[in-house]
């Protein structure tokens, strides 16, 4: 707050350079080990470059974005402009660090993926193509070019909106992180983002099994997943889902290595009739 | 129906600008130009019979119309299944002389949709797997305080995994047309072990995606119940994501007052308290 | 059958002591007399085939047996349906020489009570709104302090508004029998725009009600929530009133606590805390 | 509680005069505008004329129950019995004012009306009606009468029982009223409320659109309506409530004009084929 | 097939062993002897017949699959089911040349099983009011501090509740076999009033062992109120039991913290704050 | 934590001992009035002998649990070892009396019995049976073999687990009791005990009327039992319960006179028609 007078502000053509940056490079070079984090730095890069003319400061600043960053990229554009907002209040010299920075894109970045996921991918973008198919019945072109020209026009703008939003509360971010409410609020986000990737698992993803067991009489006397079914409904997906937790947290497995494990886990469950997805041609 | 080098490239080049991990950024690319429908308008424009390939593509997008890829992990590939699925499609459809409306052209659609985009997953893997080659550039580049050089780390490199994995494999694949598919089938049957293990994993993969969002969410043991209770609501009572969500803001409001209560000592900033003060003054 | 000025004035009285804002009080005016199976039986009596009105009541109360009216909004009015739906309805099932008893002549009284009910609705609101005059005779009462002039305000002048669109109406429908429900249907056919609106209309005025409860409740944005995942719990769930009362009532006590512990100084009344009081001495 | 000695005290026959009042006259004139003002006025006229001996104070006193009000007239009951302790206590020259009873007049109102419309519009007239509707079959009167008798004696004996409870409750009341625990009372019943409103909303109130969409073929290839339940079931009937709740509380748009506005749309919905109740004689 | 005494006599020292109270552990009496799978085993072992003792067991056990007995309350007891039941089971289906594995075999096991489990809840409930007077020795035992006779009284006496209760009567009801079980059908047919009480009795047992555990859990009125949403949860929407204790672990961590967050003053044992130690000192 | 150097320590031996009590022998003096209580003295034994070596602390030290005890006899278990724990830091001159330890022990013996009730009885054993089940078809013994070995084993271990991790947390226990953490503990065990006593009445008792009225053409009107279900599933089995609450609790009739009041109820409802269980040989 103190000499706001000589504080330096970013202009808005900063702002949409740094907002077209992650629009269209959230993912290019993504990786399992860092996922977008390199898509990050590359948006906070004119940020960093317009607020410190100094090198040195440039490096510096740098520096928070290079740690792990994942989320729905879509409403996560409201984290780049809570940063953007940060970086300006700390090039200003308010009492932020890269700590705190931090702090807030670890707290809300799990929670925002798992509300994005279920409500972008899970339920506007099913709607929007379902809408559309329907234009497309007989071969018409129209629900397509429907569809490219609502969505682009929703992603765009939304996410444009989504920046500018997170950069306007970027300053009430500070307090907002800071003390209780801030604890309180992450807290509260946290517990819908749990509870929403816990929806997005039971929705989208189903790991079962096609063990049964075969009596004399040819008869089926034990269905696997029937029984597993009656203990918990889901119980295989979300046992595996908590052992790759555990592996990537626990034994510090990478996320490549916990995959080619799943390869071979499925390999010896497809070899003693564990597993059969049961599709044909 | 064939395809020509030309067309087949062209295809290629789409097929770049639209994976997961896509050129054409997540909204445009992986949203918009990956999706089969769009991909069918795309097809059809490429092959000169616009009707065969949106017809294709509506067949196509119907199997993945919920397609989630949490922590990026995908399960089916859509770069794969549009620019690769499609135009094959379209081949064994116009050399069966199948109608391009009717229901045996749609199967045919989705199987092939199915077969490629499972396969197609492998494409992905490799290229967020070489991606990890530029981000030691990048890494080098930040240490050596050589900033600029991101950009290309983040726009320009990444083109190379995409020529090296999605030009060249879509080219080729849709250049040899119905060859390819046939051998694939026959070399790959669905009741075979390799078909079979990659569908089995094809299915497990998002859960590496949840446990990496997990991994951003949990701190403590008891935050896996939310999680859990998010489960039960949705596998047990079928709760639709929309609904969940909405249970969850009512334990949000909870949490937040719960916290806020805590300590009782800083008290909700919009309330301040007099009697706290004198507390503070105390200590 | 038919129905004498005397038969249909007594209709019409009953008319005045049961609709939503009832002469009778709403125990016994609206949740008795206004209900159609006690409709029936009335009816019966007045026009003298008691089984005949109560097979009538019976059928229409089948269809309106949880009608809840909430913020004063109604979507179909107990006054027309009892009062002139069963009288129409019984004339027309004696000329026709149906069963009493039978299919057809449920399905002829429901048909009239829906109909007859829907257009009742804007009988409801007119007497409601014709009470915003007497209510303007009470401000001027209370403002110049004549208070006992209110008992004719709540009690009295609200004849006036029954006497004219509740006994009349019903006198004249149900005089003018047979003839008036035909004129009506061809009037306004189900399948023409003003009775779709109607419907449409009636089936969405309750959302009036609850917007009304809704602005009784809601003190900030957050207080939605609640309400929302009552509505899920009922929606999605299929969760009945007592259940969502019951999964209610444990938020109501995590609530109630979480209040308690706030701030932590002034501790629960019934469990006074020694330092609290010396807290209170500070101030 | 000071000088208990001279205190005034409502009789018996007061109280039941004023409970009768309410028994007989809370909706009677009833308008969209004000509801149940006038008929909680007419209850309260003997308490106050009791309490008061002095015209100026009636007149003065009264002025607290000109506010709206609006309940579920049956449970609302034990609230005009707190009032007439409570007005009994202000009479006293305990320290309550028109404001603190008015305070709680609003915050019980609006979840009495809830759980009051889903336990009796709801519940238990249904269960009444069920029960007696299986007597009558055949046309027998028996049905018909055990309602009126059963009814009419719950109905009064419990309304009665619940002023008598409320009056009784009032001392409590106040101390419900001011500090904390009042707080978390009226939060918690308002959890109560809220939750059973959005409950009778989901159960006895479902807009729909008939809009469906046909392909060249003549088969439905956009049923809206399904596809609005597959995003949040009774989206629409919660769209039509927000939207009032907005007109009337944001724009202070009056019930009636809300309820014509709906005309309105509803009309315009037929005509586009959005609407269509799909009823036949 | 007939059953000697010997037999019998061995039937009813198993019967000692496994009812709810029994004298070989719940673990490994109730638990495993108890069970009519492992009863058919033991049952086929003794009486000569092992394939038949199976197939008897196995069609038992299916009827009884999840048998809760909360808080003491039995609806079905196991000792007669697997030792009265299954031999009995074994000579009707021997005597009528049935086959041991068809449907018919089956059936008949399953009747004979639902009449004397149910008819044997009255031996268990005898052997639990007989053990009141060994408890009474042990009262004594503990007044007079005469420590050592308490195991006798947990250990010995009971064998003679058993001896009574379960001994003799599996002992003499599997001796007579087949005429038992007849005698017993026509004495208490099941559209009589003693088998329908009987059968009436045994489903509404175990709410006097959930009335038990209440009596254990419940300390104030809004205690029942997550009883009730756990019945709820499981009555209205069908989840499970371990759903409902998923769901259960989402209430108890939010209590947990509000519980923590009273008062205010202590603070969590783990976060020991400064000013607490002041205001204790104030004291 | 004073002179822990001349502290009583409690052997293996002595543990075992007392464990292998409970296990064969929490049930087998059991009765309505006193249900576990005496298998609970007897398991005590050896540790009381252990701890005091005086014989008049030993019959000091048994008053505690004279008590009233009843959980489920797997997890509660551990509810034994954590006493055994408590008995010795009360020998070893701690602050512990035998109300604190009876207040841990009612506290949680009642969430325990719903929780193992529900995960033992009605999850972990028909698992168990349901494949074991499976093996058995066709009248081979492997199925209840391998149930047997399966079952005991767990079972064994598991509970020798439990009673061991109770001796360990013994210590913090004691905290766990005393103070703000001790009462939130219970409180949150308390929750999930409750709602899953719940879950176990509504999963495995179902009290239901067979009442059904009809009218003069012979058709049913009334089918109680349906007309219940709509106001609240299972409300007779809840009603039932809680009578049996009331009369146990509030009106102190014991287990077996409420058992055989409803004889008494059942009789007379079957002979009004109101029960009927339908059964047929
Ligand atoms: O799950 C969060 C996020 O993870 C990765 O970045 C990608 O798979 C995204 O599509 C997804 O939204
Ligand atoms: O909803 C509360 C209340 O509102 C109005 O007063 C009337 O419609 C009543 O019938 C209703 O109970
Ligand atoms: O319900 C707790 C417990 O009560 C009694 O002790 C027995 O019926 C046990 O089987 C049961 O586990």
């Amino acid at each position: 707050m103190e000499n706001t007078n000589n504080s330096k502000k970013l202009d808005k053509r900063t702002l949409l350079k740094s907002f077209h940056r992650w629009f269209w490079g959230a993912l290019t070079c993504f990786s399992q080990e860092h996922m977008q984090t390199f898509g990050y730095m590359a948006s906070m890069l004119p940020i960093l470059k317009k607020l410190y003319p100094n090198h040195k400061d440039q490096v510096k600043a740098i520096k928070a974005y290079t740690a792990f960053f994942n989320t729905n990229p879509m409403l996560g554009t409201v984290i780049v402009g809570i940063t953007a907002s940060m970086e300006q209040a700390r090039a200003n010299g308010k009492e932020i660090d890269g700590e705190t920075i931090n702090d807030m894109r670890a707290g809300l970045m799990g929670p925002i993926a798992g509300i994005g996921d279920s409500l972008i991918d899970g339920t506007l973008i099913p709607i929007l193509l379902g809408i559309s198919l329907g234009m497309s019945t007989g071969g018409s072109p129209l629900g397509a070019i429907f569809y490219i020209v609502a969505w682009v026009l929703i992603a765009y703008f939304g996410q444009r909106f989504l920046y500018f939003r997170g950069y306007h509360f970027g300053d009430q971010a500070v307090s907002f992180l800071v003390g209780k409410q801030g604890a309180a609020i992450r807290r509260a986000i946290g517990i819908v983002g749990s509870m929403v990737v816990g929806g997005v698992l039971a929705s989208w993803v189903n790991v079962t099994t096609s063990l049964k067991l075969y009596g004399a009489n040819g008869k089926v006397f034990l269905n696997l997943q029937n029984k597993l079914d009656s203990i918990y409904p889901g119980l295989l997906t979300v046992i595996v889902t908590l052992f790759c937790w555990w592996l990537m947290t626990k034994k510090h497995v990478s996320a490549i290595w916990t995959m080619l494990l799943l390869v071979v886990i499925s390999l010896i469950g497809v070899l003693v009739g564990f597993f059969n997805p049961g599709l044909s041609y | 129906m064939t395809i020509s080098w030309i067309q087949a490239a062209m295809l290629g080049l789409f097929a770049c600008l639209c994976s997961n991990s896509c050129m054409a950024g997540q909204a445009v690319g992986n949203y918009t130009i990956g999706r089969p429908l769009v991909g069918g308008l795309i097809c059809g424009l490429i092959l000169g019979d616009l009707q065969l390939g949106i017809a294709c593509g509506v067949a196509m997008q119907l199997v993945y119309i919920a397609l989630v890829t949490p922590g990026g992990t995908v399960s089916a590939d859509v770069r794969a299944i549009s620019y690769i699925g499609i135009p094959l499609a379209m081949v064994a459809i116009a050399s069966q002389g199948l109608n391009p409306l009717g229901g045996s052209a749609a199967n045919l659609a989705k199987s092939v949709g199915t077969l490629v985009g499972t396969v197609g997953t492998v494409l992905y893997y490799a290229v967020a797997t070489m991606n990890l080659v530029w981000q030691s550039f990048g890494w080098k580049d930040v240490h050596n305080g050589k900033l600029n050089k991101l950009t290309a780390v983040n726009f320009g490199w990444p083109w190379i995994s995409h020529a090296i994995f999605s030009f060249l494999p879509t080219m080729f694949l849709t250049y040899y047309g119905a060859t390819a598919v046939t051998a694939l089938r026959n070399a790959l049957p669905m009741d075979g072990v390799a078909m079979k293990t990659l569908f089995t994993v094809g299915g497990m993969l998002p859960c590496v995606g949840i446990a990496i969002l997990l991994r951003q969410i949990i701190g403590r043991t008891t935050d896996f119940i939310p999680f859990l209770v998010g489960f039960t609501l949705a596998a047990s009572l079928g709760l639709n994501l929309v609904s969940v969500t909405v249970v969850s803001l009512l334990f949000a409001v909870i949490m937040y007052e719960v916290e806020m209560s805590k300590g009782g000592k800083q008290g909700n900033s919009t309330v301040p308290e007099g009697p706290n003060d004198d507390d503070e003054e105390d200590i």
